[in-house]
């Protein structure tokens, strides 16, 4: 080993970084890679399903709108804190950045309430036909990334607030979980645009 | 008795089998090839200085070769393909219905008029020569009709109608089997496909369509009753009878039938007593019950079962 | 006070220090918590070895079954368990994890780094493959292993035709392989593209880790439509949803497509890996760089996204429009392309370098031999006519073997021959391993030619018997007596195995002389991996003049160099977690939680619920040092 | 120290084998035990109220727990179209069968008799059309329909048009109507 050539210095080079600079940049991004594959799936099966069938629903009525369409909204509203968030952390202010995660955590609530009206407004039972095993379907599979990705961002905010908060790294992570949501609101939007408006075609 | 997509009998196997021949030739020689330039590299002695410009240009005429050769293959195949779609186009074919069970095959010629349709099972008659177009269904799970000597499988999928076109060539007692796994007695769900001349065949038909004979001996009768009371009749249908169960293969010809149990045994007395005794061990698992019978009383439902020629 | 590797600070002092960082607990504590991707891609690779070794027991009884025409030493019931758990177990159980396996413990290594990315998240996915497959199998020795096959074709495998919980094992065997898997990918990725060493540019990494690479992509867009397919399966067995059921709008074919848009990828997913190994074999018994690297990598990349392409041919028998199947065909065909490209490039370095005939080269040429054989019968069931006679016949039981053994064992015993002394600093048994290659050839092609031609002589797939007379009875025999012969073959690789393991000699750093980093550390390597991370300045880095390094990461925590995804250029020092047991803990967790929603859709909150702790430790950061001002040393 | 989780485990896999072992069995062979006329019609009447409970019957465990039976129960129910009259459970031309009002006692040998020996207002005898052991796997099936029988061994529903909430989460309704059956738990 002692004939090493030594090349460079690496230990000027930062302790973290954001965006493609960042390997949990590249897991966040993998995990949504696989998320949306399955939605896209489950989107196809959708389809798939529709072409069996003369009439899409069959004798059921449409998902009422209101619901969906509230929640549609809020998660729209939502993305304003959480690009907000994101550029706080990326100018790791940590003022900015508590308070963001603080508004993110409690963003979801109502989106919870929205959301359990939408189960109820499916105007059917999910074991009634295919139609609405699928339209069940991707409402509980977004209804997972809700739910895990609140998770998350409460144990974020918890994180912050203590003295581990001040680190460069934590940063990246709270950037990292606002791409998430954005997924999240996005991923909604597809969601949104076939279970409540493919059967009104 | 055979059961091959070697031997083609059918216009559809012949195809294929002419078809399979071509693709063993191409195939075969890029297999050589492939083993010729392995062995050169294995056992070259002289090896000198790289020379990866001539490599580059054989590379490029490889790609060439296996583009032209799977070119080739794939129109061949295309025009195989369209010639299965074509093959006894033209003549009115044969319709029927075969509708898949666990584990056994539902047989229906089909006919404008009712009283002409004919029920039968795990066997198939065709008459020599006219196309035959079948129309698949399945009552449970998915079957594959496979008749590897007249045609490639299809598959019957229940909640859609599929169809398989056939086209007897030879006279002659061929087997088929369920292709598809379907369960606990996949292996047991053959049937027999008898191509035989349309003047045997119409006979056949004709025959099948009269009511069963009525019991002639005592013990024959005493082998109906007990059909009748005991519970065969609520599975079984037999032609001019009160037994019109759909669960079970129709047994209005029963003894005609080259085997029981689709394809799991020669259709003899004996065979028919031991499958009448005890179905569960000699296909386990599938639909027909064990019914509890005295010898002599067995004897008396064989009897009358043998009569159903 | 915080010290970095330099050339101030290297050799023993530094073997020290970093051995302190990067070194697990001692004993069972240590065992659990452990992350180094070098101990959890070994004891991965064992566990898949042990699958390997169980299905293949499986093959046999079925074999023995099958010797002769209307045998009654098993059963319908366990018969179609048997079969369904062997396909279970090599595709999910084996195939699949023993080449992330593979590459969990060498791409770290041949990227020049010290740690996989997310190395909890590889230790999770480890558990979790564990777990899954002891549950399976446990579930199998209690009578409730899976019996609708490896496929599951609703509505065989639905609520009405598959009662119990036998399917509902094997629906849930795949959440846990495909949980495992899914992450293993992520992992992979991540390490090659941000924690390659210094200089190593794109076109500089090893073929295998383009394969990887590959085959990653692949798992991360096929693997979901699996999970789709097993969780409608088990919502419409346990909370009666209709997906499958045409009565009210559901269909059989969803199932087919969504499983094929998997299971066809997913022979792609365990060959392209193999691909590399023989191209790293290759190389360094060639003594040469692999001949057209850009082109290796081109046909790797095209058969990755072909394959998402050719689902459709699972279905040639279903009944589709006719109109598509000539397109069907020439797709299906097209693959055969950079396949044949590959096999030309391999062949063409053996003709073009000057080749060492080690029993990994042995494993190279038998795989070259029985994988275009079966990628020609491939051809063959390409075409949708041919298909309609093969199909589900024993033609594909022989092209299916042809292509996974051939084309994905051979490699990889290849494979553990060749990297065998890394992993354990001992070479292999010599000349036991060029006859162990003969065997299993003798052995295997004993058993699959003949299948061929029983295929062709009408016999169907997944009998668990067969009537006399039907001109199959000696072919069978014969097929019977090769499984044993290539059986022996196995054994005597594991035999080989454990006597090297204890006394074989003594390897060495780089014991072929090959050319890829891996070999640059000791054997085995350290915890650590490397001492100095390397700096790379072309594609065979220790077949070069010089081995440049690039000094300047930390030594008292575990740091990582992240570099560019493109050029690698150093970018970032990134920390790497610590051992832990959460990982562990959490897998157990999840393992009920899984079990439990086979019973009661309520597990899925309660499981969450108890998922939620253990999750929230594991990401916690707890290691004192962090708090320490940085760069102290600036 | 390592003794007890090895107790555990084998403990543990020791009670699912025996759980497993009776709901997987695929029992397509003769019934193990003896079935005889004579001792079911004693374990009911034809009169409302469904009579005197008789002993403990091995036969209801036996068939009520293995999953082969109840699924066999269910086929037969589409196939000998108890469906025309009893629907999917929910009843029409017939009672309904998943609720908790039972005529005729709603243990499996009350529901094998009635199988059997037909009943008063349109319940034919199946005498002749069904065997003994169809007519339990019928009864098993039926008290799937009303929860009665455990979690796990019930489908959740058929390959047919949906009716009724999934067997699978049905809740066992309790038995109204003064009979107190012999089988249930």
């Amino acid at each position: 080993m002692s004939e090493a050539r030594f090349v460079g210095d690496a230990s000027q080079l930062p302790d973290h970084a954001f965006g493609s600079r960042s390997t949990t940049w590249w897991g966040v991004c993998g995990f949504i890679a696989i998320e949306s594959a399955g939605f896209a799936l489950a989107f196809a099966s959708y389809f798939f399903l529709m072409a069996q069938e003369k009439q899409w629903p069959a004798s059921a009525f449409p998902p009422d709108l209101m619901w969906g369409t509230l929640t549609t909204l809020l998660l729209l509203l939502s993305e304003i804190p959480n690009m907000w968030l994101k550029r706080a952390a990326e100018a790791e202010d940590l003022r900015k950045v508590r308070t963001g995660l603080v508004i993110m955590s409690l963003i979801v609530l109502p989106i919870f309430v929205t959301r359990a009206f939408e189960f109820g407004h499916l105007n059917i039972a999910w074991d009634r036909s295919a139609y609405a095993s699928i339209t069940w379907a991707l409402l509980v599979l977004h209804s997972f990334h809700l739910i895990t990705d609140w998770a998350d961002t409460l144990v974020l905010t918890a994180l912050m607030h203590t003295r581990h908060g001040a680190k460069g790294r934590r940063f990246a992570d709270t950037s990292e979980n606002a791409l998430y949501w954005h997924f999240v609101a996005l991923s909604w939007v597809l969601v949104y645009a076939v279970a409540y408006w493919a059967p009104r075609l | 008795m055979i059961q091959s997509a070697a031997h083609p009998t059918g216009a559809h196997a012949a195809i294929t089998s002419n078809l399979f021949g071509l693709f063993l030739w191409v195939t075969g020689f890029f297999f050589l090839l492939v083993l010729v330039f392995l062995g050169w590299a294995i056992w070259r002695k002289d090896r000198g200085a790289v020379r990866d410009r001539a490599l580059r240009l054989t590379v490029t005429s490889w790609i060439g070769m296996i583009t032209l050769g799977l070119f080739g293959l794939t129109i061949a195949s295309y025009f195989a393909d369209r010639s299965l779609a074509f093959a006894g186009a033209g003549k009115t074919p044969l319709r029927m219905r075969v509708t898949a069970h666990q584990w056994w095959w539902e047989v229906e010629y089909l006919d404008r008029d009712q009283s002409k349709a004919v029920t039968t099972a795990n066997e198939i008659r065709l008459p020599l020569g006219r196309p035959v177009q079948i129309l698949l269904a399945s009552d449970d799970v998915i079957h594959s009709l496979w008749i590897p000597n007249l045609a490639g499988k299809q598959d019957l999928i229940p909640g859609r109608s599929t169809d398989l076109q056939l086209l007897p060539r030879q006279v002659g007692h061929f087997r088929a089997q369920c292709a598809e796994f379907c369960g606990l007695q996949h292996a047991h769900m053959a049937l027999d496909v008898i191509v035989e001349s349309p003047d045997q065949f119409a006979t056949w038909w004709a025959k099948s369509i009269q009511p069963a004979p009525a019991p002639a001996t005592p013990e024959q009768k005493r082998g109906f009753d007990l059909v009748m009371t005991r519970q065969c009749a609520g599975c079984h249908a037999i032609n001019g009878t009160p037994a019109y169960g759909t669960v079970g293969p129709d047994l209005s010809r029963v003894a005609h039938r080259a085997t029981l149990a689709a394809g799991e045994m020669p259709n003899s007395r004996a065979w028919l007593e031991r499958w009448v005794r005890d179905p569960q061990s000699a296909k386990p698992g599938n639909q027909m019950p064990k019914i509890p019978m005295k010898p002599d009383e067995l004897h008396a439902v064989s009897a009358y079962l043998e009569t159903l020629q | 006070m915080s010290r970095v590797d330099g050339p101030d600070f290297t050799g023993d002092a530094l073997h020290a220090a970093l051995t302190e960082t990067w070194s697990d607990a001692p004993g069972l504590w240590g065992w659990i918590t452990t992350v180094d991707h070098k101990r959890v891609g070994r004891r991965y690779i064992a566990t898949a070895f042990v699958f390997l070794a169980l299905a293949g027991v499986l093959a046999l009884i079925m074999r023995v079954q099958l010797a002769r025409p209307e045998s009654g030493l098993i059963s319908a019931d366990r018969y179609n368990q048997i079969f369904s758990m062997h396909g279970t177990t090599m595709m999910f159980l084996f195939a699949v994890p023993v080449m992330q396996a593979m590459a969990v413990y060498l791409i770290p290594l041949m990227m020049g780094t010290r740690q996989i990315a997310f190395p909890r998240l590889n230790a999770f996915s480890y558990w979790i493959y564990l777990f899954g497959g002891v549950f399976l199998w446990i579930a199998f020795v209690l009578n409730i292993g899976p019996e609708a096959g490896w496929f599951s074709y609703v509505p065989l495998a639905g609520p009405e035709y598959s009662p119990g919980k036998r399917t509902d094992v094997w629906a849930q065997m795949i959440t846990f392989t495909e949980v495992a898997a899914l992450a293993g990918a992520v992992e992979l990725i991540t390490t090659i593209l941000k924690q390659r060493a210094a200089g190593m540019s794109l076109n500089r990494i090893p073929l295998f880790a383009w394969s990887i690479l590959v085959t990653s992509f692949m798992v991360i867009f096929a693997m979901p439509a699996v999970m789709l397919a097993s969780s409608f399966l088990i919502a419409d067995r346990l909370v009666g949803t209709q997906f499958y059921n045409p009565a009210e709008g559901g269909d059989a074919l969803l199932w087919q497509h969504l499983f094929w848009f998997f299971g066809h990828p997913e022979v792609y997913i365990i060959f392209i890996p193999a691909v590399g190994f023989v191209s790293q074999i290759t190389e360094t018994f060639s003594r040469r760089e692999v001949f057209g690297y850009p082109v290796m990598v081109l046909s790797a990349v095209s058969i990755g996204l072909l394959a998402f392409g050719l689902w459709v041919h699972h279905m040639f028998a279903t009944g589709l429009p006719r109109i598509g199947y000539s397109f069907f065909t020439a797709a299906s065909m097209m693959i055969a392309l950079p396949g044949g490209v590959q096999i030309f490039c391999w062949i063409a370095t053996i003709w073009s370098g000057r080749p060492r005939w080690e029993t990994p080269l042995l494993w190279v040429v038998s795989f070259i031999i029985t994988f275009v054989m079966g990628g020609l019968t491939g051809v063959m069931v390409a075409s949708v006519p041919l298909d309609l006679q093969l199909h589900d016949s024993y033609f594909v039981v022989a092209h299916f073997h042809y292509v996974l053994i051939g084309g994905a064992v051979f490699p990889l015993l290849g494979a553990v021959t060749y990297w065998f002394p890394k992993f354990t600093g001992r070479m292999m048994a010599e000349p036991l391993g060029k006859w162990n290659v003969l065997l299993s050839f003798i052995g295997f092609h004993l058993t699959f030619f003949p299948m061929h031609i029983t295929g062709i002589l009408g016999m169907p797939r997944r009998v668990y018997t067969y009537p006399a007379g039907m001109g199959w009875d000696t072919l069978n025999l014969v097929s019977t007596i090769g499984a044993f012969v290539f059986a022996a073959s196995i054994v005597l690789f594991l035999f080989n195995v454990a006597i090297s393991l204890r006394g074989g000699r003594a390897a060495g750093d780089n014991p072929w002389d090959a050319a890829s980093l891996e070999w640059k550390t000791s054997s085995p390597p350290p915890p650590y991996n490397f001492d100095h991370i390397p700096v790379v300045e072309s594609r065979t880095p220790l077949w070069d003049e010089t081995r440049p390094v690039i000094p300047g990461l930390r030594t008292e925590v575990r740091e990582l160099l992240v570099t560019t995804a493109i050029d690698a250029i150093p970018d970032v020092r990134d920390a790497s977690p610590s051992p832990n047991g959460w990982p562990f803990i959490a897998a157990i967790l999840l393992t009920i939680g899984f079990i439990g929603s086979i019973f009661t859709p309520w597990a899925v909150v309660w499981g969450a619920l108890l998922m939620a702790p253990p999750l929230i430790l594991w990401f916690w950061p707890h290691d004192p040092l962090e708090v320490k001002p940085e760069h102290s040393d600036e | 120290m390592r003794s007890f989780p090895a107790a555990t485990i084998v403990l543990l896999l020791a009670s699912a084998a025996l759980g497993s072992c009776q709901r997987e069995a695929r029992e397509t062979r003769d019934a193990p035990l003896p079935f005889s006329q004579q001792t079911l019609a004693t374990t009911t009447t034809v009169m409302a109220g469904g009579g005197a409970a008789g002993a403990p019957d091995p036969r209801v465990a036996h068939y009520e727990k293995n999953a082969w039976h109840v699924s066999e129960g269910q086929r037969l129910y589409e196939q000998f179209n108890c469906v025309e009259c009893h629907a999917h459970g929910g009843g029409g031309i017939g009672v309904p069968l998943m609720d908790d009002e039972w005529i005729y006692g709603s243990s499996s040998p009350q529901i094998v008799a009635t199988i059997m020996q037909g009943r008063p207002n349109g319940m034919p005898s199946y005498r002749n059309l069904l065997t003994e052991e169809q007519m339990w796997q019928i009864a098993a099936y039926v008290r799937s329909l009303s929860g009665h029988v455990p979690k796990d061994v019930p489908p959740s529903r058929a390959d047919d048009l949906a009716s009724g909430p999934p067997i699978t989460l049905q809740k066992p309704e309790p038995v109204r109507n003064s009979n107190r059956e012999s089988g249930s738990r």
